[in-house]
């Protein structure tokens, strides 16, 4: 904590950024992201095992990009995601100094993004061995489990979007449901609506998602929507062989091919 | 009319539940599941609870549905066919346990749906429903009703308030006629009330700030620095939104299976980036902290001058549901000493 | 409704004359200029615009639209006969009485002539209520000017003075008009501020670089009107989306003073 | 009581599919009656969505078809169809969306009896599978809501 605090400081003093975006502490006990702009302030940041949201989601957002450059407190899910939105061309590379913070919580020096990117190579994926066993009870379901399972899961979505707003890769400013000529998903929220939206960012998320498992978080009516991107992050990984987010110039998976790409189920 | 104080001991609740039932009617009451607690359509008695503190979701959804036909039509080569939606068919509701602050979240809606225009959707729903209240023994840091004019004990827009006692039987307040009606349909269950007031019996929740002088501070805050440096987090989704009693905004779609429609009402939110985008592209609200800005303008300074109420009820809903921890309680503190 | 009559006034912009299915609503339906109203093809929804022709006029209305996105997409593909539903009307009005006696001076761009129109012929036929009559109207191009035959009609009458400019490059070899934006070509034609009422409708852009030449004009806040263009669901002050500060611009607009917009937040 | 018929969508490409089953059509060689064909200009314009609104308007299987590796008109259209498909197949799985509905196919221009089969085993295993009610009961309950 305190070395994130030093490190923060040192960066906004050598007006290397001119904002921090970290953690700090918020109400009830919950952590918050935190806009550091003064280095006087920089005690404000803390770090500890609630801070887990994925605050590589306001890298893309317009008011805190208007700021100057930042400096984002980073642990493995959103430097991948750093990684993710440099490829998409969302970021550029030289607006960005990550914090990094590795697996034991220790702050990580990265003298530059190659660096950051090196590591990552090496690091772990791990997603919570919570999600690991209900994604492993859903591959066992049979078909008609997993359709009445997600069907009845959805139900309750009232389409509030915290999912795709927490999505730091969910970052069109016109979101596909969005897109009325034709209307491709039914707006309003009923079972057959949220099926179909829900499908529909899975997919668009295909390739891309990075398991950061933020969506199921920000969800407030506790749906585990995060189940599905990280159902198509595993399976993106194991038809292709890319994991997401592990490259600053990864080629997007749906938009690439390889001719030995298999297709024993097509006749 | 004067309220009326009965007792009604716990056995008897559940037979009142059971002969509300009995009669056909749905009942809309809070069932806890997996930490969280929902209201649900018909549970059973034994599922009710009376010790949550607060659900996820609003009651908002039985008055002002988060989808709504508005109408139906049928389309072919020789015109059009409307046909309007029979509000006649509206299913009478008891809303079971509803806690005071959700009780008085109906009269805010009421006071849009019912400004000016009057929305018959909305008011052949809210004719339909009784609300049995039940007094809060608990709340949270995120609890401020008494900061927005209501209390635990409060029994505006309850037809029956019920208050657990000390013994573990109720204090029953009859409200209204109908609530008037359902004691006497079942008057075998009501006895004389006891001595015990709810006072003593109601959760402990401080008044944290004044929401007049937070109205007051509004009117000159517009171009405050405040919006954007406490925004900056907000994410703009619309949980927040959903899950309060009291925002109404909603949009109006269309939606069809080959030639036959219907036009819905469906739940929207100012804090979304599109909603008031003009096609033109031009959009008076372009960033994220203007819109949060129209959110809490809207509850606590717009809302007070047209409609007379207030746009929160202090149930704190958006608080534990944004994922950002955009805390309505806090920034209502401050801004009360800006 | 039954649209009687399409007319083309520029490209992706059209007029419908509308009828009323049922005489009796006909005979019942009352507006005024200013109104609107919520237009809609059933299965692609529904689209704000103003009620374009005049009040004075009865047994039909008129509504002009560009094809921008769903609804007026649909209504687009429409042909003469085919039914479309209306709502309306809504919102506030010009107040043209408390105009009695004064000058008028309009100034539109684009396709906010339109919302115009219904004041413009609205004031024409009760002509011996006012004084001068000027209207400065402007467009991005020529072909882009709306109500080409009414434009001629006005050039044409004596007690209307018309100015129709367009933005530079815009217009033809043959053009007659004006070369320039709209508070340039206001600034030049000066007219005089004296008794005289503005009536303002256009882009945000374009009211926003009017409003200070009026004022060097000489027009106070309350002697310049006009009109707000938020988007819009309900019609009647409930979903919200048009609110700015206190007000509804659906049912305390569209019609505004500039004096009212200054008490405003700046949200429009 | 007759045997069910069930509806089946086919999309199918322009340059390979379309034209083989037109082939078939002009070899006269009979097959089911079942498929409703959508023609489009290259697999790779085939989306997912699409498969979907299928199955919302009541097709109880789908066939999509186009190209062979490698004959691709716009030369890779297919390839990038295969990926999605290889990607949507596991999504649907995971969702319980029935991937028995749904064949996948190379089918070029001059195989016209070739189609024939695939449209012809498809029908069958549809006729056996039954109608698609899970996801035309869902489709119900999203338009139906209660008063």
């Amino acid at each position: 904590m305190e070395s994130i605090r030093k490190k923060a400081k040192e960066l906004l003093d050598s007006k290397q950024v001119q904002v921090i975006i970290g953690y700090e502490n918020g109400t009830s006990n919950k952590v918050r992201a935190a806009f550091i702009t003064d280095p006087t302030q920089v005690d404000r940041l803390i770090y500890d095992e609630r801070c887990t949201q994925n605050l590589a989601v306001y890298l893309v957002k317009h008011e805190v990009k208007h700021l100057g450059k930042m400096g984002i407190v980073a642990t493995i899910p959103v430097m991948r995601t750093i990684n993710m939105l440099i490829s998409e061309e969302q970021v550029k590379p030289e607006n960005v100094v990550v914090l990094g913070i590795g697996e034991d919580g220790k702050l990580l020096d990265f003298p530059d993004l190659t660096v950051m990117e090196s590591f990552l190579q090496k690091a772990k994926i791990e997603i919570t061995a919570k999600d690991k066993e209900a994604m492993e009870k859903l591959k066992k379901m049979t078909t008609q489990e997993k359709f009445d399972y997600w069907s009845n899961a959805l139900e309750t979505c009232f389409k509030c979007y915290a999912c795709r707003s927490s999505c730091p890769l969910c970052y069109c400013t016109r979101c596909a449901v969005e897109c009325n000529q034709p209307q491709w998903i039914p707006v309003q929220a009923n079972k057959n609506g949220n099926y179909e939206w829900h499908m529909l960012r899975a997919m668009h998320l295909a390739g891309r998602c990075v398991s950061c498992g933020d969506c199921g978080r920000a969800c407030p009516l506790d749906i585990p929507v995060h189940l599905l991107t990280m159902h198509m992050a595993e399976e993106s990984k194991r038809l292709f062989g890319v994991d997401s987010g592990f490259s600053m110039k990864m080629e997007s998976v749906l938009s690439n091919y390889k001719l030995d790409d298999k297709d024993n189920f097509i006749q | 009319m004067e309220i009326e104080k009965k007792l009604i001991k716990k056995a008897s609740l559940e037979k009142l539940f059971e002969k509300l039932q009995a009669k056909g009617n749905k009942i809309f009451a809070p069932v806890s599941k997996d930490g969280k607690t929902e209201f649900q359509y018909n549970p059973s008695y034994a599922e009710v609870t009376y010790d949550h503190i607060q659900t996820t979701q609003s009651l908002k959804n039985t008055v002002f549905p988060k989808i709504e036909n508005l109408i139906r039509f049928k389309t072919d080569r020789s015109g059009v066919e409307v046909t309007e939606v029979d509000l006649t068919q509206v299913q009478s509701l008891v809303l079971w346990g509803v806690h005071p602050c959700d009780a008085a979240g109906f009269n805010a809606l009421k006071s849009i749906f019912m400004w000016d225009y009057k929305d018959e959707y909305f008011n052949s729903r809210l004719q339909k429903i009784a609300v049995i209240g039940l007094s809060c023994h608990k709340s949270d840091d995120n609890c401020f009703c008494t900061s927005v004019g209501l209390n635990p004990g409060g029994t505006q827009g309850c037809d029956i308030l019920l208050t657990k006692l000390s013994s573990g039987d109720f204090l029953a307040e009859i409200i209204t006629e109908k609530g008037k009606a359902i004691v006497t349909e079942a008057s075998e269950l009501f006895e004389t009330a006891p001595s015990e007031t709810k006072e003593g019996n109601l959760a402990q929740v401080n008044q944290q700030f004044s929401h007049e002088k937070v109205t007051k501070n509004l009117a000159g805050a517009f171009e405050h620095p405040f919006w954007v440096e406490n925004s900056l987090r907000c994410i703009g989704c619309g949980a927040c939104a959903f899950v309060c009693p009291a925002c109404a905004c909603f949009d109006i779609q269309d939606e069809t299976k080959g030639k036959n429609g219907k036009r819905l009402r469906c739940w929207d939110s100012c804090g979304f980036g599109l909603f008031t985008i003009h096609t033109s592209g031009h959009n008076p609200r372009e960033v994220q902290s203007q819109r949060w800005r129209q959110r809490i303008l809207h509850k606590f300074s717009y809302m007070p001058e047209r409609n007379e109420s207030l746009g929160c009820i202090g149930c704190g809903r958006c608080s534990r549901a944004c994922p950002v921890d955009m805390n309505i309680l806090e920034q209502l503190v401050s801004l009360e000493k800006l | 409704m039954e649209v009687e009559k399409i007319t083309e006034e520029a490209p992706e912009v059209k007029t419908f004359r509308l009828k009323f299915k049922n005489p009796e609503d006909a005979e019942k339906f009352e507006f005024k200029a200013g109104q609107f109203g919520e237009y809609s093809v059933m299965g692609e929804g529904e689209s704000t615009f103003c009620i374009a022709s005049a009040p004075t006029r009865k047994g039909y209305i008129e509504c002009t639209f560009r094809k921008a996105g769903r609804v007026t997409g649909a209504l687009a593909n429409l042909e003469e006969g085919e039914t479309i539903g209306f709502r309306g009307p809504y919102g506030n009005v010009f107040p043209i009485d408390e105009w009695k006696g004064k000058n008028l001076l309009y100034i539109a761009g684009g396709i906010a002539l339109p919302p115009m129109r219904c004041v413009i012929w609205n004031t024409l036929d009760l002509r011996e209520n006012y004084k001068d009559i000027t209207i400065i109207y402007g467009a991005r191009s020529v072909e882009d000017l709306v109500y080409k035959n009414e434009l001629k009609e006005w050039e044409e009458r004596p007690d209307v003075k018309l100015v129709t400019t367009v933005d530079p490059g815009g217009q033809t070899p043959d053009w007659k008009g004006e070369i320039g934006f709209v508070p340039t070509v206001l600034e030049k034609v000066a007219p005089s501020s004296k008794d005289t009422i503005a009536i303002v409708c256009g882009p945000p852009i374009m009211i926003k670089y009017t409003f200070p030449v009026l004022e060097k004009l000489g027009f106070t806040d309350e002697t310049i009107y006009t009109t707000l263009e938020n988007r819009m669901k309900c019609g009647f002050g409930k979903c919200g989306r048009c609110n700015v500060g206190k007000y509804f611009v659906c049912k305390d607009g569209p019609v505004f003073t500039l004096k009212q917009l200054k008490e405003l937040p700046d949200e429009y | 009581m007759s045997e069910f018929e069930p509806k089946i969508v086919a999309f199918v490409c322009n340059w390979c599919t379309y034209a083989g089953a037109d082939l078939t059509g002009t070899s006269r060689i009979k097959y089911a009656a079942n498929v409703k064909i959508i023609r489009f200009p290259c697999t790779g314009r085939i989306d997912f969505m699409l498969l979907m609104k299928a199955f919302q308007n009541g097709a109880d299987g789908i066939i999509v078809s186009g190209c062979h590796p490698n004959d691709c008109h716009y030369s890779s259209g297919n390839f990038h169809a295969k990926r999605r498909w290889m990607v949507f197949r596991e999504l649907l799985d995971y969702m319980g969306v029935d991937i028995e509905r749904i064949t996948f196919s190379w089918v070029s221009a001059a195989e016209g009896a070739r189609w024939a089969e695939i449209v012809n085993t498809t029908t069958d295993k549809l006729r056996k599978l039954g109608p698609y009610t899970n996801y035309q009961n869902l489709v119900k309950s999203g338009i139906e809501e209660e008063l």
